[in-house]
């Protein structure tokens, strides 16, 4: 790799430098999307169906309207047409349709929270005001809250028109079924020593990122319009906003703020092309930010799911076959990550015989958006705790069971072609060989639990360009924004490709008009795709700064070598070459650009092969109080194979964050629907995440196991560590009092019951054998 | 000669059989031609003409970029997977 | 629409005076009115800490107070944290940890952290997380914070300079 | 929010003045920690907002061996966290102020306030009524006092009638060898409403109980005392089986209901768990003192 590393080793990538965005955003002058203010700025608000399903037969907007300060109101009727099918949108497939009920309810409201009107007013209390003047007149309609009931013969149907593949014209709230089969599953069975056959319940839980959605909608009388908005991709808010509203995308910019957390959930849009609707009715800005009551209620959480899986597994412990049945909670439109979740359940281990069936259901709540690694973590509760109870079955540590029946490189994924270069074993082997692993519990109803998970990671498109100023510094854009330290890293990737140090390079996040298309920042996909891009860019403006050292010496380009930041002949010796003509520092060719042909930027476009998949294993201890049913976690480590590890702290960060975000959806989180479809918890005071109280230090592995299919061995790290630790949660809970717990999240009351019951069986078992 | 695997439940159209050995230099052809011999698969793997947006493709364990102009070997294996997104 | 009131304040060590609605929020006061936009709303409920800032020396969620209120008061924010170009450590530190990710949290952390150091100079780690207890991060696991406030801690007591006490 | 008028008295007299002149369509605002959350929600929409904070007998907090403890209503819940007298003879009410919301709530609540917003899971209300704790009331024809235990009539509603405010808070001086204690039950460690809270007192004499309360939150519509668990400890030895007693009758008095924080069964069974401890945590206490 020219310029990377003179030695072998990389001088930048793999060092901890202070990220360049950091000092805006410890003294509070970044901007956040709710951050931005313009002259004549009108504020909107959206008012949201009171019913989880019932049709909307009349809105009346006339008393808003007369509000003084008032501007506009806007409903589905000023949406236009959408086709009912799927369609390409951005990089997204999307069915239009969906996506604009989903923006505002056309004949039906589908969920507690569904968007009914939006308002825009010079203050966001008199557009507050102006909501409850909207008279909605509605025909309630029984709500389908589970999959349970959404698949019952006979279940309310959410959309007269929505068919599956199977059931021909049948009307039905099943959208899809996904199968995955291999071998032959009843020999597999029969050649069991024991099968194993559970049930699991998980509840839908939010993201939960700190910053409620925002945008700012700025359209022109010329037709020209402008978003600003915190998301996770503004060409996608640029595509899907286009397709909403009806504004050719070659209309609009995204501007995309600094973003306040996303973790999948802004992936798609809410307000942004409200704001530009409401935009267009009044020619003045409008902002809109969600209250968290809106973001909880009208934002998209991840399915909610029901799970069986039967295991059959020889006494020595391999695992010879496994079939698994699973719904997930699609939310009011389809699209549930349920195919990810099958793909995913089975993933780390080589089963010969296996079935997988996967249905993706509608009922009426949020229409479900990614989170972290979708669906995986959900199938991972279920697989992860089964195969704990095989390993106790045989009496086997639970790791080295994994590692018996742990996929390799060459190992067959459930979806068919073999594993390329992998790292779970590597993970396993990192968690066998960490202080906590070989460290003792001190301590009645204590226990120790291990899961794994598994992620794809992605790659998709990605645009870089590097430009080398005349001082010899160089800045770096690209149109991935940045949520978690992203901009350091592509900052490393160039300073280590120029040779210059890493404070040499500013990194930034374009608009979607001034940078090449760049698909979300998701998938964990940025380090791998964007530092892609960003390292071929650099390397094209190292080509040129070889080319313009050529020039000014004369000789031809391959002549010359370009290492630590300086440009030198290869082979000086050569007298009459090397005379005259000694080392030049990228600073000192900088000031000879203009003379030499102009400005130097480096460019690079990539559709992103060669993605490497991830493994991360968790393992946590645990203290119950037997009383109350709470548990409190004493000690967590993950380890897991990043590939590469650009800025090792930002990687430590996501791993970290990617086990918190696991240990509260395994342990209080979930979504409180009354009997009438009514979501109960509407705020951070009920919707319970982790504060730091909850969560001791989170010790981290880094498991370097380079990608084949990356100049720099890259993965990515964004999503994986939230998979394991619901299950190995679980696992823990057994091992401290014995009880196995099928539901997540693991709260206390439904711990308790699992105590109280068991408590109940041995009392009547020790009676009985008095 | 390419082998294109068949989702399990997508062998109904091919009577059952999982894996097809067919011609095709890249997937158009190969679809074309698992079409000629299985008439009602196509209608499951394309739309106007494309891929369709639900489905992905996988050839020798790569996700396929390139639609269906992703050239297609003598050996390659192809494997029809549902399209996943990513989350953070 | 009510009649708006004068307040006068003295925010981050200026005498500051502004007008608002007593229905407004502190929060809304310093983002909208004064367009100080440092201070973060995250729930409007007193849960997230986002909004968090100084008022006489103590931590408040400033989306639970109404402009009106700070009357005479002093408070400190985000913006105010640095002496000049001098960061504060607490700042120096969470940079130096990588404490920060979407970094949305941060300003509330800075300043809840702000408060327990002036009160306590030698936190236990317990401490630090008792007192963090009302700022939610969803980035970080909050790892690398409460390494970042005790590192902090140690700085100040080696005396690299303490926050200039408004 | 809808629009509303502040006023910021510096005078009990005035205060009352303004709340008389407004009557149901006033509400006093101390730490606004419930109160502001409630107007956004639109539960409540009260004309007048009268910040009490100024008026110098709600923000007095004296104690006296003799004649015990007057709590001003607004003193905030940190000033009575910090308070050396407060730790000493009231650790159990202490903790109680101390563990509602989180630090920036405790900067701004207040236990009267605590009190006065009438939530059946109040953090300090069960404390108050194991200390036999009594509200005095201003704004009536005459200032009265109510003991805590009947101050909530129903969830949000409470004895106080238009025009009266809640002046301080009440509570005897500690008996000799007496101490208090509550617990409260929540799914994480912080920021969540009680699912179950007991207070308890104890006065020991000679190794076994002379005197004892229990005060439960979130186990009912209004906090409650538990008279039968507490008379069940007099006179005997707070030993297993006197604890078991106890705790089975704080169960039964309770009469909690199904919500997202917690099932009835669930919280009748906390309920005997936390008095038990709570019992337990007030009598070594009182042993020391």
């Amino acid at each position: 790799m020219e310029g990377t590393n003179s030695n072998g080793k990389f001088k930048v990538i793999g060092t901890r430098p202070i990220r360049h965005d950091g000092v805006d955003k410890v003294i509070g002058r970044a901007k956040y999307g709710a951050d931005y203010a313009f002259p004549g700025m009108l504020h909107g608000k959206v008012l949201r169906s009171p019913h989880a399903h019932a049709k909307i037969k009349s809105i009346k907007t006339d008393k808003a309207l007369k509000l003084p300060g008032v501007k506009a109101v806007v409903t589905a009727a000023d949406l236009p047409q959408a086709d009912d099918k799927i369609e390409q949108a951005g990089e997204m497939a999307i069915n239009p349709r969906h996506l604009s009920m989903n923006i505002l309810a056309h004949d039906k409201a589908l969920y507690d929270g569904h968007a009914i009107a939006a308002v825009a007013a010079t203050s966001p209390h008199i557009a507050e005001e102006a909501l409850k003047l909207i008279e909605v007149e509605y025909e309630v309609l029984p709500p389908v809250m589970t999959v349970d009931v959404a698949m019952k013969p006979g279940a309310a149907i959410l959309h007269p028109t929505l068919r599956n593949r199977e059931e021909g014209d049948k009307q039905t709230n099943v959208a899809n079924h996904i199968q995955f089969k291999r071998g032959d599953l009843e020999a597999g069975f029969k050649a069991a020593d024991f099968v194993i056959e559970r049930e699991f319940n998980t509840a839908m839980v939010h993201q939960g990122y700190i910053e409620p959605h925002n945008a700012v909608g700025i359209y022109n009388a010329d037709g020209q319009a402008t978003i600003y908005c915190s998301t996770q991709g503004a060409f996608d808010v640029r595509s899907l906003s286009a397709q909403v509203v009806g504004v050719p995308v070659g209309k609009i910019k995204v501007v995309p703020a600094e973003i306040g957390g996303g973790f999948g959930g802004k992936t798609t849009v809410y307000l942004e092309p409200l704001s530009l609707l409401l935009s267009k009715k009044t020619g003045h800005p409008v902002k809109m930010v969600m209250t968290r009551g809106e973001v909880l209620r009208g934002s998209g959480p991840t399915s909610g799911s029901k799970i069986k899986v039967k295991m059959g597994a020889t006494k020595d412990g391999k695992i010879v076959a496994a079939e698994v049945w699973m719904a997930y909670e699609a939310g009011a439109f389809p699209g549930s990550p349920v195919g990810a979740g099958a793909m995913c359940i089975l993933a780390p281990y080589t089963i010969e015989n296996l079935q997988i069936d996967a249905y993706d259901v509608v009922v009426n709540r949020p229409k479900t958006a990614a989170y972290r690694a979708p669906g995986a973590t959900n199938a991972a509760m279920a697989g992860e705790t089964v195969v704990d109870e095989i390993a106790e079955r045989c009496g086997i540590d639970p790791i080295e069971l994994r590692v018996k029946n742990g996929v390799k490189e060459g190992s067959p994924q459930v979806v068919g072609p073999p594993f390329k270069a992998i790292g779970f074993i590597e993970t396993l082997d990192a968690i066998r060989n960490s202080d906590h692993y070989k460290s003792k519990l001190s301590g009645p109803h204590q226990g120790r639990g291990v899961a794994t998970g598994f992620w794809f990671n992605a790659g998709m498109q990605s645009s870089a360009t590097v430009n080398i100023h005349t001082d010899g510094t160089a800045s770096v854009v690209t149109g991935s924004p940045d949520i978690g330290g992203s901009r350091a890293s592509m900052a490393m990737i160039t300073a280590e490709v120029l040779g210059i140090p890493v404070t040499d390079v500013r990194p930034l996040v374009a608009d979607t008009d001034s940078i090449g298309h760049t698909d979300v920042t998701g998938g964990s996909r940025v380090t791998f795709a964007t530092g892609m891009a960003v390292y071929e860019a650099a390397q094209d403006a190292a080509r040129q700064l070889r080319e313009r050292a050529a020039k000014v010496w004369e000789v031809k380009p391959d002549e010359v070598e370009l290492h630590d930041g300086t440009v030198s002949l290869k082979d000086p010796a050569s007298v009459e070459k090397g005379e005259g003509k000694p080392p030049m520092s990228i600073k000192e060719l900088a000031t000879k650009l203009a003379r030499t042909g102009g400005p130097i930027t480096g460019r690079a476009s990539v559709n992103a092969r060669g993605v490497g998949p991830a493994f991360a294993t968790t393992l946590v201890d645990v203290e119950v109080d037997p009383d109350t049913g709470k548990v409190q976690i004493l000690r967590c480590t993950v380890a897991q194979d990043v590939g590469k590890a650009i800025h090792p702290s930002y990687v430590e960060g996501q791993m970290q964050g990617g086990t918190a975000q696991g240990i509260g959806w395994g342990l209080n989180e979930e979504y409180f629907y009354d009997d009438k479809g009514i979501l109960r918890n509407t705020g951070l005071l009920d919707y319970r995440m982790p504060t730091c109280l909850d969560l001791p230090l989170i010790e981290t592995a880094i498991v370097e196991v380079a990608n084949p299919g990356h100049p720099l061995g890259v993965r990515g790290v964004g999503e994986v560590s939230i998979v394991p630790p619901p299950a190995a949660l679980a696992n823990a809970i057994y091992r401290a009092v014995g009880v196995r717990m099928s539901e997540t999240p693991m709260s206390p009351p439904r711990l308790l019951k699992e105590i109280l019951k068991k408590r109940a069986t041995d009392e009547t078992q020790s009676a009985a054998a008095d | 000669m390419p082998v294109a695997i068949i989702p399990s439940l997508l062998r109904k159209y091919t009577g059952g059989i999982e894996r097809v050995e067919v011609q095709g230099h890249n997937l158009r052809e190969l679809i074309a031609n698992l079409g000629r011999k299985f008439p009602d698969l196509t209608s499951h793997l394309l739309e106007n003409g494309d891929l369709k947006p639900s489905i992905a493709v996988s050839v020798d364990g790569e996700i396929a970029t390139g639609g269906i102009l992703e050239p297609v070997s003598e050996k390659s294996e192809v494997h029809f997977l549902p399209a996943i997104g990513g989350g953070a | 629409m009510s009649k708006k009131s004068l307040v006068e304040t003295t925010i981050n060590g200026e005498a500051v005076e502004f007008l608002c609605e007593p229905r407004q929020s502190l929060l809304e006061c310093l983002r909208d009115v004064l367009e100080m936009t440092g201070s973060k709303e995250g729930c409007l409920t007193g849960d997230c800490g986002a909004c968090s800032v100084l008022i006489d020396g103590r931590a408040v969620c400033s989306c639970l107070m109404l402009g009106v209120e700070a009357q005479g008061k002093n408070i400190r924010t985000v913006e105010g944290l640095a002496d000049g170009n001098a960061l504060h450590p607490l700042q120096q530190k969470f940079l130096e940890h990588a404490s920060l990710q979407c970094g949305i949290c941060t300003p509330g952390f800075l300043m809840s952290a702000t408060a327990l150091l002036e009160r306590n100079s030698e936190p236990t780690e317990a401490e630090v997380r008792y007192a963090l207890a009302g700022n939610l991060c969803r980035c970080t696991g909050y790892d690398k914070i409460v390494r970042a406030v005790l590192d902090a801690a140690k700085s100040m007591k080696s005396g690299v300079r303490t926050s200039r006490a408004a | 929010m809808h629009a509303f008028s502040f006023e910021s008295p510096s005078t009990l007299a005035e205060a009352l003045k303004i709340m008389k002149a407004n009557g149901d369509k006033a509400r006093p605002i101390c730490g606004g920690t419930d109160l502001i959350i409630q107007m956004r929600a639109g539960v409540r929409q009260p004309a007048v907002i009268v910040d009490i904070k100024k008026v110098k007998e709600m923000r007095e907090l004296k104690f006296s061996p003799k004649s015990g403890l007057k709590l001003g209503a607004t003193v905030s819940c940190i000033d009575v966290a910090e308070n050396a007298d407060m730790r000493r003879h009231y650790p159990g009410l202490t903790e109680a102020a101390h563990l509602i919301g989180s630090l920036q709530i405790q900067n701004r609540a207040s236990i009267g306030g605590n009190l006065c917003n009438g939530s059946p899971a109040a953090d300090t209300t069960p404390a108050l009524i194991a200390l036999k704790a009594k509200a005095r009331i201003a704004g009536g024809k005459a200032t009265r006092d109510v003991p805590v235990e009947e101050f909530v009539l129903s969830p949000g509603r409470t004895v106080l009638k238009p025009g009266e405010l809640l002046v301080q808070l009440l509570i005897p001086a500690p008996a000799p060898h007496s101490s208090d204690a509550y617990l409260r039950f929540i799914p994480r460690n912080e920021m969540d409403i009680a699912v179950v809270g007991v207070g308890a007192s104890v006065t020991l004499a000679g190794g076994v109980v002379k005197a004892a309360r229990i005060g439960l939150g979130a186990v009912a519509a209004t906090p409650l005392v538990a008279d039968k668990a507490a008379e069940s400890l007099i006179g005997k030895k707070l030993d297993e089986s006197a604890l078991a007693t106890a705790a089975q009758l704080a169960s039964e008095a309770s009469s909690p209901i199904d919500d997202m924080r917690g099932t009835a069964e669930y919280r009748r069974h906390v309920t005997g768990v936390l008095t038990r401890r709570a019992l337990t945590i007030a009598a070594e206490r009182a042993q020391k003192h």
